[in-house]
């Protein structure tokens, strides 16, 4: 099946600015991301569990955004003025779609 | 009751030895864990009961012009609370100015939770106290967010996105967090229906609290302990030592205010409370947001890993204590 | 009592103002949210307790003759209601013919949560009505959804798997759709268990009940909420206008079948409310496997954004009041 | 009341109707499912009230010199039925070594809902038994995982990290699992406050648990029904036939202890029960850690799918006939 | 240590029919599969949550299949018939096992 | 934007070893990780899921690693040592990040 090369997006956030991000995206006209819990782990400033917290301040989610490469510079911009001062990360990989005009 | 019987029948309280025991099991390192969907039903179980009989109550006995005043003296207090705390943090404590300006914000604003748990206690004791308070208590949660702010901003640090964000956004954000809608809102249906919805709503609301308050606690000891562990380098005996004092210096001045007011003993009490108490679902929330460069463990591990224990254990009975003399 | 007495009532009841609490901190963008495992909990709660309810007044007064009467209407409008709404939506809306077909399914099936409005509303009023009313909402789920499907073939559309799949597979899945399971089980308990049952359980199932529903209200007020704003381009005026007449057109056909069958005041209000609604949970699914090429963003927006509201405010004791004058 | 009307009666209570339905909707393959964090809402509530009621039963009626004597019974129960179970399932299965000491830790050990749902049988019938079997299930919990241990190491098999992982860890993380900590501290706090405690959290422990047990019967039946399915493959006649019987044997050897130990008739059917039933949440992840290479499907199919029904529909009526004739 | 190449193949797709696309990779005979909850989203049709919701029918989930190359023009061809037609998209990437014959 | 490359490492693990194999991340010296609930699944045993319940013994967890390549042998030594005994899976990728420094 013929497929066409994209990039996967993939944003670690802490939640309080999910929505931040969410917007920068949809400003940077993206076709569209996936939100997926994140419920453990540990970083620079030790470990965390989402387990039993009541406050969303601590928890971390990952977004996921597959996006053409010709908006992969703008959209990392614009993504990484949020992240750089908040807790989080990005990272970029390269996968294969079937239908590239989704994207 | 003296304060040491007080004290002990508090720690001899279901309640308490719930929380206690989570306490415990996270230091023993327990598997033992309250699903976090689990947990936020509760915490919105407990705002929705303490906020719907608050407005029967007041349904029932009325408002009174005392209302707005005390509005206006939590208001004050919540605004002007972080100030004191962060003189206090920048005198005793190596904290950046960032740092103490977020850990101020948390002692200005409320502990919903610990507001809980002062009620329950004056339920058990038979003392009433006025149903508006829950009002009070959402006027609370805010103030100090922006006084942090204020603080901060004076120093030269600021909100992460600058000029970009319209601030409106996020007095928005601030204002109507969950916890506040779901407070100021059941108190607002349960002053509508009064006691035709009491009514309705008594097995739910009223016989069930003290059941799902223990299972909260639960939940609240394992998540301190768990906190109190992660977040240990932090603890200095300075910083531990706000922790322990800020909560009675808000008290106090709660005291006075109550006094002036004319609260009841049982207002009294629970104003205390709420002035002592430190927040930390809303307050982190917006730090993370308006204050990015400061580090969220800290306040945390303050906020809900010493000064809710001590208030829970200690604070809560000495509070109902104090105001049975002060306000009588 | 009037309907505008009625209205007012209804109005002021906590459950609708928990709705509306809900309601209105979505429009204003509020971060309250209830997970969606305690909204899952909640729903579950809610049939559990409307089937057990049921099944032990069958236990109690003993099954009519009417009640196959009313299954057997039941299911005759949840079959020929989406014929109606197909037609009308096709007539005065610019729906495509699978859109209104898949809109006409839900307006065919029913609403449990809003079953649960209207009993929780007649108990109330110290309304009985007919326990079976639970085995006819349960037998009107499913048959609106093969009218949308002989609707959609009629024009040429149907399942996404062509003959690859198996029907009966498909049957199977709509058939035993968790909240028929949940609503028609608990009804077989609630008559096989009776009274001694009800004794056992009633702390859980009718105490809370009120309790639940309120919580349960406010998420679905957040939801509804939510939802007319995600499918606010979809709402013209001829679309608006039918997702408020069909509820009137299937309470009215109701009416009149209940009335030949001879239901009493509080049943004939139960089967009005029961056409009335609009389904949200079984239909969307079935149409998603069923009619792909269906938007399911338009048949949600209109049942749950618009219908369910209107039913919940205005509906009900609309239905009330009539069948109080049409079954005496 | 003979076994015959029990067994009826125990059949025809709603926990046994909701768990039936759950096996049922479970093999019609419906789509009903109870979310994880309600699930697990639902077994901390079930330990929370049975640990906080034995707990006040014993502040009650104090304690007495056969607590000790029933504790050590109990253990010396579950360490020594993992040996019976390992002799036959090697005997007239084709099991190996490690799955068939796997199996037999779950036999040894114990199932809390089963202790849920014989004490929701003995208050339905008003037979009273000893409260502190609660701190005897407790302790029966974990000797089985060591017997199990010392079979597989007998044979050669053992940790999955050998001497890399200190042996005091893995201790911790079993005897301090969550579902011991959370019935063995509601045990200590029932016993600490007492009738106090009791009046205070009635409505929540003790008039919402048949229906909280209900809920939770209607998800294991789920559960156990989809269990069922699954390990469909290794359900051969013997290893079916060893999970029948095993919960015979033990409640024979539970019966003889409880005799000279001198329990009560309620008692003994509970101590009976304990014996007979199998664990499905503590064995099962400690075999993950210090058997891996044991199919954990295999002694979850049986536990879960065999003998947890076997014990709901036929074993707890039989022992509390059994036990109500012994113990007299 | 070694390593091996392998496709990571990431299906975001709507949850009422999960079970008939999981019943089409058994058919394909794949080695296994994860399911993992997505929680929010926006696409064509615009934003979602989960939060607050009962029913499934607005919810997406992701499948992950880890799968041989050999494998995955015939995985792609007969997922991509049920994808095709719902809501949802089919995202290929390279991986590297440490046990080849697992997959 | 410049980026730089780094590893995914992505175990697919059963809940009960989830402890040990975030103690070796941790040994292994990695900046950090990501635990990302898996809530249903088919393998060589058969398929499962999580609705329902109660224990967490028949249940998977991914966890998540960005790490840079120079640990990668070490990482996956000390993870496999683990995994290969237990139900679960390894999987690496390549990834690029903004900021090198931190991972
Ligand atoms: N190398 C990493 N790989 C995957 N997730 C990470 C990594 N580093 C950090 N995280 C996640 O990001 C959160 C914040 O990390 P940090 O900013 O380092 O405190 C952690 O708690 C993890 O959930
Ligand atoms: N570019 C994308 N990257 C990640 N997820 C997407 C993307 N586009 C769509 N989705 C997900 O798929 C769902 C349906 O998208 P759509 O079919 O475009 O309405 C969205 O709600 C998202 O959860
Ligand atoms: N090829 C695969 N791709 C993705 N996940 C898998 C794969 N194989 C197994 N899994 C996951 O790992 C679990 C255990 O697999 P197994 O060890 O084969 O029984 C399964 O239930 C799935 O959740
Ligand atoms: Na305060
Ligand atoms: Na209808
Ligand atoms: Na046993």
């Amino acid at each position: 099946m013929q497929t066409f090369p994209k990039k996967r997006i993939e944003i670690i956030i802490e939640q309080p600015v999910v929505k931040r991000v969410l917007a920068r995206l949809d400003a940077a006209d993206v076709t569209g991301y996936s939100v997926i819990p994140v419920v453990a782990g540990r970083g620079h400033e030790g470990s965390w569990t989402a387990q039993g917290e009541i406050g969303d301040a601590g928890q971390m989610m990952a977004i996921i955004c597959i996006a053409d490469a010709a908006k992969l510079d703008a959209v990392l911009e614009t993504v990484f003025a949020v992240v750089t001062r908040q807790i989080g990360f990005v990272s970029v990989s390269d996968v294969a779609v079937v239908r590239t005009e989704r994207f | 009751m003296g304060v040491f019987d007080l004290a002990l029948q508090n720690l001899l309280s279901p309640m308490v030895l719930f929380f206690v025991l989570g306490f415990g099991a996270a230091f023993a390192r327990s598997d033992l864990t309250v699903p976090q969907s689990v947990a936020k039903l509760l915490a919105m179980y407990l705002l929705l009961s303490i906020g719907f009989r608050g407005g029967a109550e007041v349904a029932h006995h009325g408002l009174t012009a005392q209302l707005l005043t005390t509005i206006a003296a939590g208001i004050a207090l919540s605004f002007f609370m972080p100030f004191i705390a962060f003189a206090i943090l920048r005198a005793v404590t190596k904290l950046s100015v960032v740092d103490a300006a977020a850990v101020a914000a948390h002692y200005g604003s409320i502990s919903a939770v610990t507001f809980a748990a002062v009620t329950g206690a004056l339920t058990l004791l038979g003392t009433p106290y006025e149903g508006y308070l829950v009002a009070v208590a959402a006027a609370m949660e805010t103030p100090a967010i922006f006084a942090a702010l204020a603080i901060a901003r004076r120093a030269g640090r600021g909100d992460s996105e600058g000029d970009a964000k319209p601030p409106g956004e996020f007095l928005r954000e601030v204002a109507l967090n969950g916890s506040i809608v779901i407070l100021l809102g059941a108190f607002v249906i349960g002053a509508l229906t009064g006691a035709r919805g009491m009514t309705l709503l008594k097995p739910f609301i009223v016989d069930l609290f003290p059941g799902f308050l223990c299972l909260f606690l639960l939940d609240m000891g394992l998540v301190a302990g768990r906190g109190l562990e992660a977040g240990r380098r932090y603890l200095s005996a300075p910083v531990i030592g706000f922790a322990l004092v800020m909560p009675l210096i808000g008290a106090a001045l709660a005291a006075v205010l109550a006094k002036v007011i004319g609260l009841s003993p049982g207002g009294t009490a629970v104003f205390m409370t709420l002035a002592a108490s430190a927040s930390y679902i809303a307050v982190p929330a917006a730090m993370r947001l308006a204050l990015p460069d400061a580090n969220p463990t800290i306040a945390l591990t303050l906020s809900l890993g010493v000064t809710f224990p001590f208030n829970l254990v200690i604070g809560i009975p000495l509070y109902i204590s104090l105001a049975s003399q002060i306000a009588r």
